[in-house]
């Protein structure tokens, strides 16, 4: 088992999903229920290979690559097939596949109008592909392809299977992450030319740890690689894609964009820019921890300003990606462990949040704050589940929510050494007071479409159903490891530590 | 005969002579290929075009290569001229003068031709100034081919260059193919 | 001692007991409810096994002497201090005891066990170095040696000091950073005072399950109701038994959001549910202090969540002062809107929303403690932060002392009778709060414990009361002459509110008293300092919780019935507890007699057996001093009670008199007879007119619109501005300036390709123009830069 | 002789066969002055094979043979434009117009 995973483990569950959207495409189009099986079983076998890694992994070693897959692919710029993954990796690995094979069981009869199954869920495994590929992928190029592979589907989900104003907003989302991009691709190309050792191989890179970039240099690159990641995070003030794109996504392409691409970002953060450019990101923490801040108090004045439930929820992840990027900037181990913690945290209650918000359109058709209420009279399991989300969303302690703010909140009041003390500390008390507005937009919420008794329009829908069975099934994995990780951290502790270690001492050793 | 033409070429007394004829048959090529894209009659298009597909050809002899100089003369002055006479017929193109051959972009095509030439000429004249023609890439291949080029040439052909080769069949087939499927009055 | 170390168990019982319910509860015959009783009733006697099993550790001697041993039953590597201390001890058994100067020779032989305490007290920095990692040594060496000496010297004072033994178990909850830099744990601290929070929360949750199990049947969701108890006794519970500060922070949140959810258990009403979000709101702008207290004093403590690290650093300097101050104030925060002190108190009355036997549980006996809990959990960081001792005046003892006296002048208007115990809530947890800001700590704690019994009972009659007026609480219009029909709950009633009160010799008189006396030497000896503002400030309030109490015992149970129907004594399950409850009330006060009452002495088996068993001794708490029972305050605010109920029922019960005033006009020398007998009632008109007039008329009416219209206000304010700076913030700026940036970047090239596209003409020949031409062009460019 | 006489000489050609294909409206007749450009590059190849061996002269009649091809897929195309449209003249083709 250890050797085939060795040998091919990175590589099957990276292409697996791609190879059963293959299989799909020979499929005709009328049997849509062999479609459906077709793209369940190729996650659900990626799946199995996650659960498969999960048991396998080394975790005493999670801090250096493992299952390290290395092949020739493009010599002639010595651009190498590398896959591997470590503690940062494998969380995110494991939530990537869990979220796909959840979200295809929510689609068995939940196909997005107009319909099409067969290019909907073959575009999710693609989707997938992409995914796993950027988390694995252990060279820039390779990074790089995956990252771009990531777009195309999104795009087409958001513009085909999208609510009204899907092309404005699909437009505007692959512009906007496309420009971010651009200069990633620019700033990783200089990595290459001004890196002695000139080459891609990440784990190289991680090694010379920018010790052959001069200071200036180092920020210039880093800059590219903020805009790059940056809009995909999306930080403060480069988020103004997200709102649009949520709202208009089909649920399922919400809870995908929630719950793992946002993570690309933050992820590119961790894993390239703060180790290979110690001195650059030295440079830029405190622009950065000023700008999540901003956006933990910007995204939750702009939520209680909200009118429409999904873009309150997009909101809200502006504000929660602050957290995490500002974990990020104190440059700590702390900071980083609580990083990735925020971020399966947030894939997870989000992406719920998402779910349940899509389930409410298909009952009520609207998702206007305003017109709603008293779910918990009409739909009483739905209103728990997003009460229980609602609460896990604003850092409750006990869910998991809590773990990926506290140690955020904590981690800023000491960053690294190398950083100003003072102005961290100041951002510490402004994010804590963004815990409080979190509270307060979130319940409100809840409680205009939750309490109260329904209103007219709704009083008698006979449309207004309480959970069904493919939802129960694709929920329920998410909300148990909502509770289960507010309970036992060190599930997601154990396997970042090591390498969150080792990350917060590259990037603060240079 | 040929071992005989071969070596008169390799002395430097050739040079002279040499040097005259390709000049005269330059001038003759450049008139014939202005006369070409100029000339308002189609036919006469086409003879003109002959004349260049000649000097072509007669360069390769003074590059030493004969067997494509043969082949010039076979395949672009035997059958290609046919065709393209056969196309003028076929088209039902005006056998006499006629005024509207060009379009109006005359002005455009002597700007850009005279920016490509200008060009290339300064590259190629910053690049190789005085160079002299060296034939001593070919006595390489003389080596293995006693001393005989088109030997030489079929060999390279049928080994080294064996896969191009069959894919250029290949593609010919395809042309056959193709011209005959889209040219078919079904 | 298995009960001590297997603590987890009771909160583990009733989290199981949550699960059961929300899941199967509505498969049983009785909804769920009777596994909630079955749950709640074996934690109780669990608690008790363990109250007792404390008992037992707490008396037995020990082993050893000195901070180490007593630190025997901590288990390993849940606090980095008691570690050291621990190889502090071995490492000295193997060492010479004369060999303190740091030669670093070592005696195989046998050691002094004696002098180890003087050996802990005097080490240097040369023998950290060899016990302990390099860091520790140069951060607080020197500073650590002080505290240890303190404990030397008390031993050294002649009668053997008898320190506490805390029993801790720890399991790791995360590590984060480099293995041993920083482990988060969670585990059970086990000692006085946590075992007393265990035998209240279990005793009063017991009662309220009962009493509910018949005050909410028939509720549409008894069943979540519950859960939602057994959730929250869970969670109260975790807290209590927390071992480290971050198990704190998660066991406070979670009470709060039971709170939130049983308060607004009839949310279909949007009151109700605008209460529960107030007083979650309002709890999560504390949680903010609560949140950067415990960050500053996680990395002051060398990164370390653990209680005892904190409280073993703070009391022994090893943190600096003005680090404890600044996180004191900041828990201070999460304190006042926690136990509903000024000025984050507003929620608390509000709350009342919820059904009645979860304000009992909730809003009065347990989740508002949590506040005093977690002060006098981590009571070295106050002591030493706000410098309580020998000083006059402090952040904490001033928040306490106003909030007892304001609260309770604002009972006076309430006309809910809900609202009035509310109030009294919110000032009696006032001075509990000011008894620990004043160094009172026993005090604060044992008036924790009894005003849990008498509140709870209050509480429950209330409900009991409002069963019988249709479910109404409006004592001044729908109640009235209650004390016929309903004797049961008339006569608990009766009894808490003496001892609410403080009349003796009921519970509250022993505790008020304590708290009294801890605020310094007004009157005697004892104390930790001269608090005389804040003594003065309780004594207004305890005379106004008396007035109050009685004038809601006239409206509640005498006069004419005002309500419609007839009302009718509740159900033996709603009774039984609240005579359970009112005689422990009215008992437990037994429980820290004082050694002597002026020349009478208790024996030593009976008195203070309350403190012996709750405050710790050692090396993490701080040294504070006792005060003495004070005869002369005693009586004093026994007679100021009194003389509030007096001067109360002259008032109402007495409003006759004013037929006497008007024959004494009919007959002029009837009336300059009685000008004597009148000065009587100057007093009568001094109380009733003046006094009581103007404290229950603009002083409170004024409190109670600043109340309502400035601390609301701004709480309000706050909320609207935070919407109205949303609602601008996202109109102009984020939808104008910076959506609108990007918007105009697309309008731009949009516009460049309607220019460009006419380009395009479709003919063949001008593209291959073009493309020559550009191709020329680039090919030059490469040429020239080649060049 | 000097390499670049050739050069030069196919260089011109090759101008003259770009205008002509510029400006040239008959389809036959751009067709020929593709073969120009052709054949100026075909004189490239053997000047500069004399350097570098016969590749350059295999090459050269490949380029033959794919002229060939060329030629003769681009009369049929034009005899098919001349069927549909009765007329050869390339500027009429627009349909490509944006």
């Amino acid at each position: 088992m250890t050797d085939f995973l060795n040998d091919w483990g990175l590589i099957l569950i990276t292409f697996l999903p791609l190879a059963g959207a293959l299989v799909m495409l020979a499929v005709p189009k009328e049997s849509e229920e062999t479609q459906k099986t077709i793209a369940l079983v190729a996650s659900g076998a990626a799946f199995a290979l996650g659960v498969a890694f999960l048991v396998n992994f080394d975790y005493d070693s999670a801090g250096v690559l493992q299952y390290v897959v290395d092949r020739e692919w493009i010599p002639i710029i010595n651009s190498r097939f590398i896959l591997g993954i470590d503690g940062i990796s494998l969380p995110l690995l494991a939530l990537t596949v869990l979220i796909v094979p959840l979200v295809l069981i929510y689609s068995w009869n939940n196909i997005p109008s107009p319909g099409n199954p067969k290019a909907f869920l073959s575009l999710i495994l693609l989707l997938e592909t992409g995914m796993i590929g950027t988390f694995v992928a252990q060279d820039l190029i390779l990074f790089f392809v995956f990252f771009e592979i990531v777009l195309l589907p999104m795009f087409f989900m958001i513009g085909v299977w999208g609510g009204p104003d899907r092309k404005y907003a699909s437009i505007k989302f692959f512009l906007y992450t496309l420009f971010g991009s651009a200069l990633m691709i620019v700033s990783f190309l200089a990595l290459f030319f001004m890196s002695a050792e000139q080459t891609f191989d990440m784990r190289i890179l991680q090694d010379l740890g920018g010790l052959d970039i001069a200071r200036t240099t180092q920020i210039l690159i880093f800059g590219g690689m903020f805009m790059g990641f940056g809009i995909k995070v999306p930080i403060f003030p480069f988020h103004t894609w997200l709102p649009d794109a949520h709202t208009q996504a089909p649920t399922q392409g919400s809870v995908i964009l929630a719950a793992v691409l946002l993570k690309l970002g933050t992820y590119g953060f961790v894993r390239i820019a703060l180790p290979f450019l110690p001195e650059g990101a030295q440079w830029w923490a405190p622009i950065i921890a000023i700008l999540a801040v901003i956006g933990i108090i910007y995204g939750a004045l702009a939520c209680l300003a909200q009118t429409d439930m999904k873009r309150l929820i997009a909101f809200s992840s502006v504000a929660h990606m602050g957290f995490v990027m500002l974990a990020i900037a104190t440059l700590t181990d702390f900071g980083i462990n609580a990083a990735v913690f925020g971020m399966v945290a947030h894939g997870l209650i989000t992406g719920m949040l998402f779910f349940v918000a899509g389930s409410m359109k298909d009952r009520y058709h609207t998702l206007e704050i305003s017109r709603l209420g008293g779910m918990l009279v009409s739909a009483p399991k739905l209103g728990w589940i997003l009460g229980l989300c609602a609460m896990a969303s604003l850092g409750l302690p006990g869910l998991a929510g809590f773990w990926g703010e506290f140690p955020a909140i904590l981690s800023a009041y000491e960053p690294a050494p190398m950083l100003n003390e003072a102005l961290f500390r100041t951002l510490m008390v402004i994010a804590a007071l963004g815990t409080v507005l979190a509270a307060g937009y979130l319940l409100w919420m809840y409680q205009r479409t939750s309490m109260g008794t329904p209103p007219e329009e709704f009083a008698d829908d006979p449309e207004i159903t309480d959970v069904n069975t493919a939802e129960w099934i694709s929920w329920t994995p998410m909300l148990l490891l909502i509770v289960v990780l507010g309970f036992f951290p060190s599930l997601i502790f154990n396997m970042t530590n090591p390498a969150a270690t080792a990350i917060a001492a590259a990037a603060t050793g240079g | 005969m040929t071992a005989q033409l071969i070596s008169l070429f390799a002395t430097e007394t050739f040079e002279v002579p040499a040097n005259i004829a390709f000049s005269i048959i330059a001038i003759f090529m450049v008139i014939a290929a202005i006369r070409v894209v100029t000339t308002d009659n189609v036919v006469h298009a086409a003879l003109w075009l002959m004349v260049v597909l000649g000097g072509v050809g007669l360069n390769f002899l003074l590059l030493q290569a004969e067997f494509l100089a043969m082949t010039q003369f076979l395949i672009y002055l035997g059958a290609i001229i046919v065709l393209f006479l056969f196309g003028v017929m076929l088209t039902r193109a005006p056998l006499g003068r006629s005024d509207n051959l060009d379009n109006k972009q005359r002005p455009i095509g002597i700007v850009v031709g005279l920016l490509v030439l200008g060009l290339v000429s300064y590259a190629v004249i910053k690049t190789f100034g005085s160079d002299k023609l060296d034939f001593s890439a070919y006595d390489g291949s003389q080596a293995v081919a006693g001393n005989n080029r088109t030997q030489a040439l079929s060999d390279a052909i049928f080994s080294q260059y064996l896969i191009p080769f069959e894919v250029i069949s290949v593609l010919l087939l395809a042309a056959l193919i193709g011209a005959i499927v889209i040219a078919r009055r079904d | 001692m298995w009960f001590l170390t297997h603590a987890w168990i009771i909160p583990a019982l009733m989290a199981l007991s949550f699960l059961l319910i929300l899941f199967f509860g509505k498969l049983m015959p009785k909804k769920g409810s009777e596994i909630g009783i079955a749950a709640i009733g074996i934690a109780f006697i669990l608690a008790l096994l363990t109250a007792g099993s404390w008992y037992t550790h707490n008396n037995e001697e020990v082993e050893g002497h000195g901070d180490a041993a007593a630190m025997a039953d901590v288990q390993e590597g849940c606090s980095n201090e008691v570690d050291h201390l621990a190889a502090e001890d071995h490492g000295e058994e193997t060492e010479d005891v004369g060999d303190h100067e740091g030669e670093g020779r070592s005696d195989d032989g046998g050691s002094d066990e004696g002098t180890d305490d003087h050996a802990l007290g005097q080490s240097d920095s040369g023998e950290y170095a060899q016990s302990d990692s390099g860091e520790y040594a140069q951060s607080d060496s020197g500073e650590y040696a002080a505290p240890a000496a303190t404990s030397t010297a008390v031993a050294s004072e002649g009668e053997e000091e008898h320190l506490t033994r805390p029993v801790v178990r720890c399991a790791a909850w995360a590590e984060i950073g480099t293995p041993g830099s920083s482990l988060i744990t969670w585990g059970t601290m086990v000692d006085g005072q946590s075992v007393l929070m265990l035998v209240v929360v279990t005793l009063i949750s017991l009662m309220v399950f009962i009493y509910s199990s018949e005050y909410v049947s028939g509720d549409r969701r008894y069943t979540h109701y519950f859960a939602f108890l057994s959730l929250f006794s869970a969670s109260m519970l975790f807290f209590v038994l927390a071992q480290s500060t971050i198990q704190m922070i998660v066991g406070w949140e979670l009470v709060g959001v039971c709170s939130f959810v049983l308060i607004g258990h009839w949310w279909e009403e949007k009151p109700n549910s605008n209460a529960a979000l107030k007083a979650f709101l309002t709890n999560r702008v504390g949680d903010i202090g609560l949140l950067i207290g415990v960050a500053i004093l996680y990395f002051a403590a060398g990164r370390s969540f653990s209680i005892l690290d904190l409280n073993i650093l703070a009391a022994n300097g090893g943190i600096s002062h003005g680090i404890l101050l600044v996180a004191s104030v900041c828990l201070i925060f999460a304190v006042m809107s926690k136990s509903g002190q000024f000025i984050l108190h507003t929620w608390l009355p509000d709350a009342m929303a919820g059904p009645t036997p979860v304000s009992a549980l909730i809003h009065a006996a347990t989740m508002v403690v949590a506040g005093i809990y977690m002060v006098a959990r981590l009571y070295p960081v106050f002591f030493e932060g706000l410098s309580i001792a020998g000083s006059s005046v402090n952040f904490l003892a001033i928040v306490g002392a106003v909030t007892a006296m304001f609260g309770a002048l604002l009972a006076f208007v309430q006309k809910d009778i809900k609202k009035v115990l509310a109030y009294s809530t919110i000032s009696q947890l006032g001075f509990m709060v000011t008894a620990l800001g004043v160094g009172a700590w026993t005090a604060a704690l044992f008036h924790l414990f009894t005003h849990a019994m008498f509140k709870a009972t209050l509480f429950l009659g209330a409900g009991s009361l409002s069963n019988a007026a249709h479910h109404s609480f409006d004592m001044v219009n729908d109640m009235g002459g209650m004390r016929k029909v309903l004797p049961r709950t008339f006569w608990t009633f009766i009894v808490a509110t003496a001892a609410l009160a403080g009349i003796f010799p009921l519970s509250g008189f022993w505790s008020k008293d304590e708290i009294l006396a801890g605020h310094g030497s007004l009157f005697s000896a004892g104390g930790n300092g001269t608090y005389h503002v804040m003594l003065v400030m309780l004594l207004i309030g305890a005379f106004c919780t008396a007035a109050y109490m009685t004038r809601t015992i006239w409206y509640a149970f005498y006069g004419e019935f005002r309500g419609h129907g007839t009302p009718h004594e509740s159900g033996s399950r709603i009774t039984v507890p609240l005579i359970i409850l009112a005689t422990l009330g009215a008992v437990v006060g037994v429980l820290n007699l004082p050694e002597k009452i002026g020349p009478f002495t208790f024996p030593e088996s009976i008195s203070l057996q309350f403190e012996h068993f709750v405050e710790p001794v050692g090396a993490y708490f701080p040294a504070i001093s006792h005060a003495e029972f004070n005869i002369p305050l005693a009586i004093f605010s026994l007679a100021l009670a009194l003389s509030a109920v007096l001067v109360t029922y002259l008032y109402y019960w007495k409003g006759a008199f004013k037929f006497l005033h008007g024959l004494s006009e009919r007959n002029r020398v009837a009336g300059l007879g009685k000008t004597i007998l009148v000065n009587k009632y100057y007093f009568d008109w001094l109380y009733t007119d003046v006094i009581t007039g103007f404290v229950k008329g603009p002083a409170a009416r004024a409190t109670n619109w600043f109340n309502q219209h400035v601390l609301d206000g701004i709480v309000d304010g706050t909320g609207k501005g935070a919407v109205v700076a949303g609602q601008f913030v996202y109109e102009n700026i984020d939808q104008k300036v910076v959506d609108g940036a990007v918007k105009d970047t697309a309008i731009a090239t949009s516009e460049a390709g309607g220019v460009l596209r006419h380009m395009q003409t479709g003919r063949i020949q001008q593209y291959a123009a073009l493309f020559f031409a550009a191709a020329a062009l680039l090919a030059g460019v490469f040429v020239v830069a080649i060049g | 002789m000097l390499l670049n006489q050739f050069l030069l000489l196919a260089a011109i050609l090759f101008s003259i066969g770009v205008y002509g294909v510029i400006v040239r409206k008959n389809g036959v007749l751009v067709l020929m002055s593709v073969e120009l450009m052709l054949n100026a590059v075909n004189i490239n190849l053997v000047a500069f094979s004399t350097y570098h061996g016969l590749g350059g002269q295999v090459f050269a009649l490949f380029v033959i043979a794919v002229a060939a091809a060329e030629v003769g897929v681009g009369l049929a195309i034009v005899l098919l434009i001349y069927r549909n449209r009765r007329s050869v003249d390339i500027d009429q083709l627009d349909e490509l117009k944006g």
